[in-house]
């Protein structure tokens, strides 16, 4: 250290050099190397309040003995911080996002906007109906809608996300079952290619999970099925288009069946995307649906979410809905749009509540928005385009992968990397680290669990065609180059990320799951 | 010109035109020959056309104009899990930056370093918070932490018999008993006494106990107490903690918890009619296997830098499936992100002064309220940042007359807690940001009301 | 091209992978080549007004016979374009940001809030004075805070930025010797070290520059000023601390010696953050100060401003002032805060109006929340650690960097990379690029003129001393690498940033403007 | 705890006593030594302690409740150079990213390739409305717009004297006015003669003409006299011209403007009670060594690859000191930044289609107008979204008691047009925000007001 100054080591603690990738590919230290005793951040009001002290307020045996050590943090090096820690983030803002069963379609700014509506954001969910007339109405709106999107009768809006809802929909087939002949019902039917939340939904749920294969089509086997319904199934659950993005064709005859056999149908809505305006599971004979807000109706991933579940089901299930649920008092008059009032009801045979309040209401705001947006035309045009999109690429991808099941698709499509790793060693997963380097994010991959080294493309309808022909060309050179000369590249990548690829193995054993469990 | 129809859809009709013709195919409809023809939607959805981007903001522009909210129309004493707290712009500014927002979880670690670090902060600060030595990347809400705790002390101890507290949120409680039905969980309530929990001899079977604290009343559990009825049973102890009273309070860890849960809206998300939140979950390193839902490690990339990655997955539904100690997929990421940001903010020193000021307000206000003549306590136990009380007119009336006087009274006691004997109670909550003003007026109009 | 799939150029059209450093360097490019006859991103209400033809509207010699290409993309292609060129930009938010004489300090997010209040971004500025009784209030209430801090008697708030306010500046320079002896002044008094503005400020407000040359300390040479003072000098422009970040100590004899013949002081109050609380322009004997505001009160400089120039004058001076002003009129009881009306008012021997209307009002407000959130007391802190910062860094650089004037400095310091160039080639510039890979930006190079090869270096008060320390040691391995067997990495920097060094020649010689200019 | 002195200092009293004591230092006083004690302020500032975060947003958001505000308040007629167009959230999110917000002026081109870019497709954009080949990175505003392209436009004649017409924006004109005192010029303003410019036969000694298309009162003024005029003077022709009308109307350059300036909030800036705005300069290449300000140009780093860099910098004040083309410095970047990203937004039909539908919006507002009693045009030249109109109740009148119901009806005519005899009129202007309703509205509100 040069001149007679005092140095303040830099390296472990406080004001490093930018890390962003935008000056390099240095890692970011963590809030706590950045941490120095006495720096502060924060600012509350001023309030004027007596000042009795800790002491004074918390009995002795409550009282913590030492301060909850957080971070302490200027208020511009916790910018910079998350700033940086942004730039090592890839998004759908920042390019295509290709991850199949995922949908990460563009999310409007708009709705952003609309989901910083004070007027929203400040409702406290304890708050009586009477003073929040604007969010019943926004609430009883959106069930409407997502229950003409269906083809169903009622919604509960309550669930989380998919899984949620899932666990909802076999709460409310067990519900159903149990006011009848319930107690033989013990098992749940699913898809070998079912999305792994429904299994362990089923798990959950307290029912057994039977398997059923699929056939060389990729759709349900419906002679495999019909030999394992009885009396003792309680459903099935289905996604359709399934997760190979194919249409269960024969999806009537299997209503049919398992109807009579007194079970009932679930659809798991994750791939609503595909058929909006063109289908609806309720015309198939489904009983129960869950949407994924969060995919079909663009409200943004979140690095992992918030989203929404709604499950919506058909009239005899309404009763037994979660509640309490918004609804119309249509009788009452009064301070709503038309003369409207809104209110809260429970539902005459309610499983009960399956969320803290009432579901992530300003999730459902946003796709409110986006559905207002698109109205009943639009949403179709989604679907048009996100079929064309998927098909479309399985047509260009003939010939650099295979793709089991070529036959017309829906919103998705899975092509296999088998051949290629048969042929030079490179597998699904190199071949998705070689394509973060062309500046994609990568496929969903080994999902399907059907198909051998399977990648899962889902284009979503934002991406335009040239952007699809981008992607189709750079998922060509991985192909051409491993087949080729040199599968290195593939192996080797990603070298232009942030980090290079990461020790997944040592994660998991030399588990360091937070900073002060570091050996 | 119009609006187009999917105003989304990046398409110009030539560029679908030519797309479909590569496909071999003249029209959209011939995309969905696999739908049968019976199954197609006659004449489209049922719904209106697509409006314009300006005219849906108007729309729920006029929505939300007619909502009486915190801040814009009312000043909020109103808790119970849900809390007007500071939300400076810096955290709004941060955690709304797309590369967070647009995100989605975590698979491919090499570009998702940035979720991926705030995760692994985020568990940080919630395992120190909960004096435990984990925590996960976030559950859906306070409610469905508590879902899953019970679950994972179920099935820890191999029991399926749970107790639970009446001091939890009534919500919670009403959801694990949703779920419950489930697994053919058996959940027993142990209502409170003076509000505190009566926590009945141990018996044998009992496979969870679950407590909370403070309490819905806001008042202070004797944990070591609930500790012992643990032990006894040869259960785990569940705590539903409140992170922010967290800056004063002992750590539920440090009480001998097993599993911590708690609702983080506190942490930089304002009320939002109620979600998203963020389910907040933390165990002992002996539960690890049993955690659900994501849990970040640190690791390094091939050249030895420090990365982070999900972590553990075996324990998740898309490796295990059904064995899966959850079904939990994705959670709330982005409110942990968020929560990361503001405790970054608040920091050691403000994690305790927001704590400090809101038992202040609390006592502040709570002295006012009872020098009202009719208004009494309705526990005596001790409280922190949030009182029960007992007034001349009931919780539910009391709410809807300070609203006409711009006050969110609190939440009205009721149901959820019939064997505790809170009925026409009033909960009332009070946050750092309550100044002393908005006190002195508060009391004002609530004499006003009581009357 | 694969498949039977008709393709989309995808490389100089539409969907371009990342480009953003995040996933390596590749460029990005520009909305016309992402434009696609017939996009659109544009949404606008819908009105109900009668659907008039252009050729209805318009008489024909007026009407364009094409439309404007701009460009035509999807919002989510928008969006992408944007967000990736965002990270192509290095930012206050994302690192420090040593740039001398700019005041590259952090802006508070707190600011952004306010700058986002609709009752500030809603009102029109012709809207009458009783609608905006806010805005008024504001405005008076920031000038008289900006003259306590100069200690000035009345401002003018409309300057756009500081070149802005200095002509202004000699504007009422030049007014005020017009009402008096102004005939015979001709010339205004500039030290070499003067920022570029002034002299440039000095020939449009019609005057002749006169160059004072500095002494060994630094400072302005106090004998040379008084060799070129007299009648005709219509006054002199300083800045002190000057651009050396030194403290003009003579000022006072200075001030009086420019007084004596008539003359008047300007001061460039680009650099007051060094002085806040300590000193004031006009307590030295100033008679016209600019500010500003986005050094020193913390609005963000947007990639190059917006700005605000306030110009504050002494007592005499004020009814010179640009105008309407923004004034309390106490007499009159009424609307605003505490019984207060504000109006607008003419100065009597106002020199006109110098903005389209009154100033950068939104930066003035960001301004304005910054000095109430700091305080008198926390604008003095403000002072001490950016003088702090700075003198630490001189002392720690000793021994690297040539520092041409090693006496205790103000806010700012330069050091002389001369040395360095002489031994081994590598020149300010190249030690500016180095420091790029280091994840900083460079501080100003070439300015003052009055060093050679120099660095001028602000590092603000609020980046921490850890900030500093690693500051300090990246210029310290730049010189150690300079100065040991290879002095290459310097002279080929900067390789880590989204491009490599650029050619400035070629883009002079060839100059391409605008994207139809491409040869 | 509270407040902290200069919150936004990360200093701890410990490191600035480290940091004192490196230097040799006790005291933070003693960093002052250079400054003579005589010119020491003594007590420091006279103004309030700092203040939290929080209460400075309070304040701030009760000095704006109090304003009468487009949007929240009134409905926007007003027009004069500020309008009330769409900002979609797609503008704001994008313009207010921390990198586009935080950076300065992009003097180290490899890390500013962001805001060089977005310079350079807004220049692109800017030269196409304006119909010549070069146009710089922003001036301050409309008014330094002007103000620069009249120094352009004298030094290239070579003389000082400016015909400017009374159709240009009144304030610009004063400011134009405000700076000639400095370089001796002398403005001659050529009023209007019902609505166009009445330019006199041209003499020889002016050196630079001056028009506005369309002008104040929204005319289309015969751009090809004006370009006579300039011709037989010999000097350049400035238009001081509407981007948003450009959509519809011709280019000043295809009408012969050698220098074309303009206000550019209409592309992405809310009103912002008239700052900061966006001032538009574009002249033709001939021009370019004169341009003042920023100017971007297309180049490529060492690798060959695309870039973009401040060019022709010999133009500017820090290369050529006394003399640059120019003093401005720091201009509007942020702003161009936006308006290139709302451009991008509007695209080559949005432009078309605001213009369209200010023009419908106008037409219809004025035709309702004029049906009222007592109203009357101001002038009969063709205008296109906005124009003038006289009642029986003067302007300023008409705006405060429209304003009572909920409307800013326009801007009163008077100053700076004496010549032109508008005086007691009232300019109105409608952009595509406006709906049909809203005008019906304002209709029939004025029909009350002019009573
Ligand atoms: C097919 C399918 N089903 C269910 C889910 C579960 O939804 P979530 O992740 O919201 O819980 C997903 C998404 O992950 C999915 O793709
Ligand atoms: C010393 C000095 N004076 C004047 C100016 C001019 O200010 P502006 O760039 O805001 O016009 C600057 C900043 O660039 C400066 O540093």
């Amino acid at each position: 250290m040069g001149g007679d100054t005092k140095g303040f080591a830099a390296d472990a603690a406080g004001g490093r050099a930018s890390s962003a990738p935008l000056m390099g590919r240095e890692s970011e230290p963590t809030l706590f190397e950045l941490s120095q005793p006495g720096r502060r951040a924060w600012s509350l009001r001023t309030t004027g309040v007596p000042e009795w002290t800790p002491e004074e307020l918390v009995p002795r045996a409550h009282l913590r003995a030492e301060p909850v050590e957080v971070a302490e943090v200027s208020e511009r090096d916790l910018v910079a911080h998350f700033t940086r820690l942004s730039h090592r983030q890839y998004a759908v803002d920042v390019g295509a996002y290709p991850l199949g069963s995922c949908t990460m379609k563009y999310n409007p700014k708009l709705c952003d906007a609309v989901a910083g509506l004070p007027g929203l954001t400040g409702a406290h969910p304890a708050a009586p109906a009477s003073l929040v007339p604007g969010w019943l109405e926004l609430l009883v709106a959106l069930e409407e809608a997502l229950c003409e999107v269906t083809g169903m009768a009622a919604a509960t809006l309550q669930p989380a996300a998919g899984a949620a809802g899932e666990l909802t929909g076999l709460m409310l087939m067990r519900a159903w079952h149990e006011a009848g002949d319930g107690s033989r019902r013990r098992r749940v039917i699913i898809p070998d290619s079912a999305h792994g939340t429904n299994p362990a939904s089923v798990a959950l749920g307290g029912y057994e999970v039977t398997t059923v294969a699929s056939d060389a089509r990729g759709c349900v086997d419906v002679t495999a099925l019909e030999a394992v319904l009885d009396e003792t199934v309680a459903g099935i659950m289905l996604t359709n288009p399934n997760t190979l993005g194919l249409f269960e064709e024969d999806i009537a005859s299997i209503a049919a069946a398992v109807h009579e056999v007194g079970g009932l149908l679930y659809y798991d809505g994750a791939n609503l995307n595909a058929i909006l305006g063109v289908a609806r599971p309720g015309d198939m004979g489904f009983d129960i649906v869950h949407m994924n807000l969060h995919k079909t109706f663009a409200t943004p991933h979140g690095g992992g979410e918030p989203g929404a579940g709604p499950v919506a089901v058909s009239e005899r299930l309404a009763p037994f809905l979660p509640g309490p649920r918004p609804v119309r008092q249509p009788g009452r008059g009064g301070d709503g749009d038309g003369g409207e009032r809104f209110g809260w009801e429970m539902p005459t045979r309610s499983i009960g509540r399956v969320h803290s309040w009432h579901g992530n209401a300003v999730v459902l705001a946003r796709a409110y928005a986006y559905i207002l947006a698109n109205g009943g035309d639009g949403l179709r045009r989604v679907a048009d385009a996100a079929v064309l999109n998927a098909n479309w690429l399985r047509q260009r991808l003939r010939g650099s992968y295979d793709i089991p099941y070529d036959r017309p698709n829906m919103h998705e499509l899975v092509v296999s990397a088998a051949n290629l790793k048969r042929r030079s060693g490179v597998k699904a997963l190199d071949v998705a680290k070689r394509l973060l380097e062309e500046g994609f994010h990568s496929p969903t991959v080994y999902f399907p669990l059907t198909v051998e080294e399977a990648l899962m493309i889902e284009p979503t309808e934002t991406e335009s065609p040239q952007t699809l022909e981008a992607l189709a060309h750079a998922l060509e050179v991985i192909a051409a180059e491993a087949l080729g000369d040199d599968p290195g590249p593939a192996k080797e990548a990603p070298r232009t990320t942030p980090v290079s690829r990461v020790d997944e193995a040592r994660a998991a054993r030399q588990l360091v799951p937070t900073w002060d469990a570091r050996p | 010109m119009r609006e187009p129809v999917g105003h989304y859809v990046p398409h110009t009709d030539a560029e679908i035109d030519a797309m479909l013709a590569a496909l071999g195919l003249s029209t959209v409809d011939e995309l969905f020959a696999a739908v049968p023809q019976a199954l197609r939607l006659a004449g489209g959805l049922d719904l209106p056309p697509g409006l314009s981007e300006p005219d849906v903001l108007a729309r729920l522009e006029e929505l939300a104009a007619r909502n009486q909210v915190s801040g814009r129309d009312l000043v909020c004493f109103a808790g119970a899990g849900a809390y007007d707290h500071e939300v400076p712009a810096v955290t709004r500014s941060l955690a709304g930056r797309a590369e967070f927002v647009t995100a989605y979880t975590p698979y491919q670690a090499e570009v998702a370093q940035g979720v991926l670090q705030a995760l692994f902060e985020f568990q940080t600060m919630v395992a120190r918070l909960a004096g435990v030595g984990v925590a996960n990347a976030s559950l859906y809400d306070g409610a469905s932490a508590t879902v899953e705790a019970v679950n994972l002390a179920t099935s820890s101890s191999g029991r399926p018999s749970v107790w639970i507290s009446q001091g939890v949120h009534p919500h919670w409680r009403q959801v694990v008993t949703t779920f419950a039905a489930g697994e053919g969980r058996d959940v027993v309530e142990i209502p409170l006494e003076d509000g505190l929990t009566a926590w009945p001899d141990a018996r044998n079977g009992v496979g969870a106990v679950v407590a909370a604290y403070p309490n819905y009343l806001g008042c202070l559990e004797d944990l070591a107490r609930a500790r012992r009825v643990a032990d006894d049973a040869g259960a785990p102890l569940v705590v539903a903690f409140d992170p922010v009273a967290a800056g004063l309070l002992r750590s539920p860890g440090s009480w001998g918890a097993d599993v911590v849960v708690g609702e983080g809206q506190a942490f930089g998300t304002t009320l939002n009619f109620g979600g998203p939140y963020l389910g907040l979950f933390a165990c002992t390193e002996e539960h690890v296997r049993r955690l659900p839902g994501r849990l970040v490690g640190q690791t390094v990339d091939t050249e030895g830098r420090t990365s982070y990655v999900t972590t553990l997955r075996t324990r998740e539904q898309d490796i295990r499936r059904e064995r899966a100690s959850s079904n939990v997929c994705t959670n709330q990421t982005l409110m942990a992100v968020t929560a990361a940001i503001q405790l970054g903010w608040l920091g050691t020193s403000g994690l305790n002064e927001v704590a400090l000021r809101c038992a202040r307000g609390a006592r502040y206000c709570r002295q006012a309220l009872l020098a009202i003549e009719g208004v009494e306590p309705l526990v005596s136990a001790p409280v922190l940042r949030e009182f029960a009380i007992r007034a001349p007119v009931e919780g539910e009336v009391l709410v809807e007359r300070l609203a006409e006087e711009g006050f969110l009274a609190g939440v009205p006691l009721g149901p959820g807690l019939e064997a505790s004997g809170c009925d026409g109670g009033l909960l009332v909550a009070v946050t750092e940001r309550r100044t002393r003003d908005e006190i002195d007026a508060f009391a004002a109009a609530f004499e006003k009301a009581v009357r």
